[in-house]
């Protein structure tokens, strides 16, 4: 029985499921809604199986196709892949539920559900085979497709703006992309072989690695929005319906930061990365304070939110100069813990903003006076979210920017702490700005009845995200699998 | 031979090169679409003969795609619809 | 100097020309034409640098099928917007940006490449030997029909998925309308498509078939069908309606869903997804090569209609609530 | 170099003017109907030229069937979009060129 249900392939069924799924809501659209709830009950499970059967058992790693390495296609299964196929499976049982209230059947927009179902289970699908590719071009494959489905996604709000928007989108998506595979020519060119582990033992320090990289990271930052090439994000994730705009920031976003981390710790560790590392923690900084202060400035919940994912992205990015030898394990736990508590906190906030838009009729600030009353759950399931997003303790927002300072006061890199700290601040500021208007004591009765599925499961996240300080060991421990870092995590702590 | 065939095939190519100039002025939209017409015929016969130096029957396929696709793009261009010329007729009419 | 390398430089200034040409131009049909002239030199390219799988790929997609959906995009626009880009007032960062871009960063980053690729030991023997070493056992004879079919069928899988969810993406946007006037076809015209329908097919398969052993394969066959049909269309064919629903979806998914279901069984009974028998695989690979030629050649003449089939909307869709603007 | 080289290579040559011409006409005839010429008679030659000069060469019945074929397709597709274009730009009211 164990033997039957201890099985890595639990962990390809997380990408073949939502895209068999996905065809099925498609030739089906009458049942495109059950399709999709089902694929989502589903999907859970089988991320708790696949985890299981890794940390419990010492099977040996699969590939797609039965072939060898430099052949075949490598299926990752290590803890960067089991936390992400972990929280995408979370956040996406989540959003499904939501969305099942935020595109009714009887929508005056028949297509937008029709369409909405294929589209999200093949985003759904995609990320999972991204997060276990462990093969530079399957890589570029798979973020083609997560891409692709987001800028349909975008788009499906219609109206001029949001295909503006979500073209935008696709062509700095395609830059992206086409910079990363330019630079995945070039070491197929040099090793015969775009296998990450392969790869990562036999690269040396030559210009044309460094060139290799500098095209590959450059592609990889534009597609995760780190300043000043943020410009796309907060338009393609404000048009966007309300569970896209939370599957973009929870989940696309961080699929290109996950490839990046592959490539920083895994194929590229033997290069001289001391400027770049530096480069992207200055970035990351400006991104912090600048996404910060635009975030404060909006007029708009969705805006505010979308502005607040720069800044954050921007914290995803210290990790890079805060991986020194002896901090290594530290950042790399800091960032994993960030992008799993973020997708968590941030998808719980862009729900909350689509409820509200869709009662309000508006998502302008000015328009929440009062909604602490009436619609009061979404205003405490926001409030949880951001302590996250702040990074007040326990929760796991917190408890990755401590691993930060920790890092950073161990290699001396005493600058970053004025950097969080403001960050933090700045964080606090906005969000009190939102909380201000909606305890407004206002009396408001006229917000019309909402779903219940749009209330209570994004309520779920935010109690996971305000609550991932006390159960971080674990998912810790599991990030730590397989990963190619060491050194302590901190003073207390070391894997 | 192969030098024949590969000089020869370059001299087509510079044809093309210099042809462009036709899609560059127009001035109807007809004459650009002929002119890509034009290149297309003189893309097989490039293809052929570069099949012929590399001894490569593959690229004589590629040679049958282009002559069994010369007129797709053509008679779409000439059946589509809302086609109007007209803006750019004045300048062909006095032109000489 | 070489003719061959004097053949290369040139295609290659004509290819970098053009480019930046079509790019540059405020005539949007100039850059059509532009377009397909830089289709038929790059499968000039694809084959002088020894790919003629891509070349084939290239030749029936950009001289036939990219030129006509462009021709025909550029007819649905009004007339203000086809003779001339609209062109918007820069603001100061764009305007600083397009010289830096254009001036500064991509000069340079093409003279760094440039200058490293000179360093560029390409070691491909090793590769090259493995898959020569177990094409007897792939259940193809060519090499590229091995990679993409057998050893690294993940990503041709995952690719078939890119393709049907860039049509589904098409269908979400807008509805098919009619491109064509079905009045007065030229019957020159239909001579022509009843003449050229039969060997589009029949070449269609045997690009399909020798996919097997030499370069071809169901994407260049797809392609071929897909001009096929683009030609019954312009000569005055239409789909019955009647065939626009399920059926017309089905042969859509067609590719992905039975190379998605090879994957599925696949993993359930070896434990490793795509781990063709290896008695089977070459029956596998020609089961997933010709319905991944009717899917392929069915998504790009959808794509070419430009939107979902138009159909009646089904009693649940229509608005019952009245709900209010949102934007 | 032997007999057969000799006749390919001179038929290759001679189809050298038509292809130039047809440039020559596509970038100076003085309007479209002209054009149209250039296109449809001296491309189509030239390439009928190299076909020969190929076939001459070919060692097996399949290849020459194929040139064949090719020239006949562009020949064909050649003769189609001329009448298509030429008959478009009359209706639409091109005026030929007089001198």
């Amino acid at each position: 029985m164990t033997e039957l249900f201890l099985h890595q392939q639990w962990l390809i069924w997380l990408t073949l499921l939502p895209l068999g799924a996905a065809v099925a809501a498609f030739l089906a659209p009458q049942q495109a809604r059950w399709i999709g709830l089902a694929t989502a009950l589903l999907l859970p499970v089988c991320a708790l199986a696949g985890i299981l059967s890794v940390t419990l058992t010492h099977a040996d790693p699969i590939t797609a196709g039965g072939w060898p390495t430099p052949l075949g296609i490598e299926l990752r299964r290590d803890g960067l892949a089991l936390v992400m196929l972990a929280v995408t499976a979370l956040v996406g049982f989540i959003i499904s539920c939501y969305a099942l209230g935020y595109f009714p059947v009887h929508d005056r927009h028949y297509d937008k559900v029709r369409y909405f179902w294929p589209l999200w289970l093949f985003l759904w699908g995609s990320c999972n085979a991204l997060f276990v590719s462990g093969d530079l071009f399957n890589l570029y494959v798979t973020l083609e497709l997560v891409t692709l489905s987001s800028v349909a996604l975008i788009a499906l709000e219609g109206g001029k703006q949001a295909l503006a928007a979500a073209l935008r989108y696709l062509f700095i998506g395609l830059l992206g992309s086409l910079s990363y595979l330019l630079g995945v020519g070039l070491l197929y060119g040099s090793y015969a072989t775009v296998d990450i582990a392969l790869l990562g033992e036999m690269i040396s320090a030559t210009r044309l690695n460094h060139a290799a990289m500098a095209l590959m990271v450059a592609g990889l930052v534009l597609k995760s929005a780190l300043f000043p090439l943020h410009f796309w994000l907060p338009q393609a994730h404000t048009m966007a319906p309300a569970p896209v705009s939370a599957a973009l920031s929870a989940l696309v976003v961080k699929a290109a930061y996950v490839i990046l981390l592959r490539l920083w710790f895994e194929v590229f560790p033997a290069l001289d990365t001391f400027a770049v590392g530096h480069l992207l923690g200055l970035l990351g900084s400006i991104a912090i304070v600048w996404g910060s202060l635009m975030a404060l400035r909006q007029e708009r919940l969705k805006l505010l939110i979308a502005y607040s994912t720069v800044a954050q992205i921007g914290y995803l990015y210290l990790v890079f100069p805060l991986a020194q030898p002896e901090t290594m394990a530290a950042a790399w736990t800091g960032g994993v813990l960030l992008m799993m508590t973020h997708a968590c906190g941030k998808s719980a906030m862009f729900m909350v903003a689509g409820t509200i838009h869709h009662t309000a009729g508006s998502d302008r600030l000015s328009r929440l006076a009062g909604a602490g009353g009436p619609v009061g759950v979404l205003a405490v399931v926001f409030t949880l979210a951001a302590t996250t997003i702040i990074g007040l303790p326990p929760s796991g927002g917190f408890f990755a920017k401590w691993i930060f300072i920790n890092a950073a006061l161990v290699t001396g890199q005493w600058w970053y702490l004025p950097i969080i700290l403001s960050g933090t601040l700045l964080a606090a500021a906005y969000i009190a700005r939102v909380l201000g208007w909606a305890f407004l004591d206002v009396k408001r009765s006229s917000y019309p009845v909402i779903p219940w599925v749009m209330k209570w499961p994004p309520l779920v996240l935010s109690v996971i995200a305000l609550l991932f300080g006390l159960i971080a060991y674990e998912p810790i421990q599991i990030a730590l699998i397989g990963a190619p870092v060491h050194g302590s995590i901190m003073v207390e702590m070391t894997p | 031979m192969t030098g024949l065939y590969i000089g020869l095939a370059l001299i087509l190519l510079l044809t093309i090169a210099v042809g462009l100039v036709r899609v560059l002025r127009g001035p109807t939209a007809t004459d650009r679409m002929l002119a890509a017409q034009l290149f297309g015929t003189t893309a097989v016969a490039i293809l052929l003969l570069l099949g012929q130096a590399g001894n490569s029957t593959a690229i004589w396929d590629v040679a049958l795609i282009f002559a069994l696709l010369a007129a797709v793009a053509a008679v779409t261009f000439v059946r589509r619809r809302n086609i109007d010329t007209d803006s750019h007729q004045e300048g062909n009419r006095g032109h000489h | 100097m070489e003719p061959a390398l004097i053949f290369d430089l040139i295609l290659l200034l004509t290819l970098i020309s053009l480019a930046w040409l079509l790019l540059a131009s405020t005539d949007l049909f100039r850059a059509v034409v532009l377009f397909i002239a830089f289709g038929l030199l790059l499968a000039l390219a694809w084959v002088r640098l020894g790919a003629p799988d891509v070349a084939l790929a290239e030749a029936a997609i950009g001289a036939g099928i990219s030129g006509a959906l462009l021709l025909i995009g550029l007819g649905q626009l009004g007339s203000s917007e086809r003779d001339r880009c609209p062109v918007r007032p820069l603001t100061f960062l764009q305007h600083l940006s397009a010289p830096v871009l254009i001036g500064v960063i991509i000069p340079s980053v093409t003279v760094i490449l440039l200058l490293e690729l000179r360093q560029l030991q390409v070691v491909t023997s090793g590769q090259q030997g493995l898959v020569q070493n177990l094409l007897s056992i792939s259940g193809s004879d060519h090499p590229v029909t091995a990679v993409l079919l057998n050893f690294r069928a993940w990503d041709t899988l995952l690719e078939k998925g890119v393709l049907l969810l860039a049509l589904i993406t098409i269908w979400s946007l807008d509805q098919a309308r009619p491109r064509f006037e079905n009045t007065d076809i030229p019957p020159l015209l239909s001579g022509f498509g009843q003449l050229l329908l039969p060997l589009l097919i029949l070449f269609a398969g045997v690009l399909l078939w020798q996919g097997g052993y030499v370069p071809g394969g169901a994407f260049q066959a797809g392609a071929l069908l897909t001009a096929a049909m683009l030609l019954a269309t312009l000569s005055g064919y239409a789909l019955p309606s009647r065939w626009t629903g399920v059926a017309l979806r089905l042969v859509l998914v067609a590719g992905f869903l039975v190379f998605l279901a090879v994957a599925a069984i696949t993993l359930l009974l070896r434990g490793e997804p795509l781990h063709y028998p290896q008695r089977l695989a070459g029956g596998l690979i020609l089961l997933i090569e010709i319905v991944a030629t009717l899917s392929v050649a069915a998504i790009l003449s959808a794509a070419l209609a430009g939107g979902h089939p138009v159909t009646n909307l089904p009693p649940a869709a229509t608005p019952t609530t009245k709900i209010e603007d949102k934007s | 170099m032997g007999i057969i080289d000799l006749i390919s290579a001179s038929l290759l040559l001679c189809s050298l003017p038509f292809f130039l011409a047809g440039t020559l006409g596509l970038l100076r005839f003085p309007d479209l109907y002209c054009r149209l010429h250039a296109l449809t008679k001296a491309d189509n030659l030239g390439l009928g030229l190299v076909v020969l000069a190929l076939m001459i060469q070919a060692d097996s019945f399949q290849v020459v069937i194929r040139l064949l074929l090719t020239w006949l397709l562009v020949l064909v597709a050649g003769a189609t979009v001329a009448h298509l274009i030429a008959h478009q730009a009359q209706q639409d009211g091109h005026q030929p060129w007089r001198r």
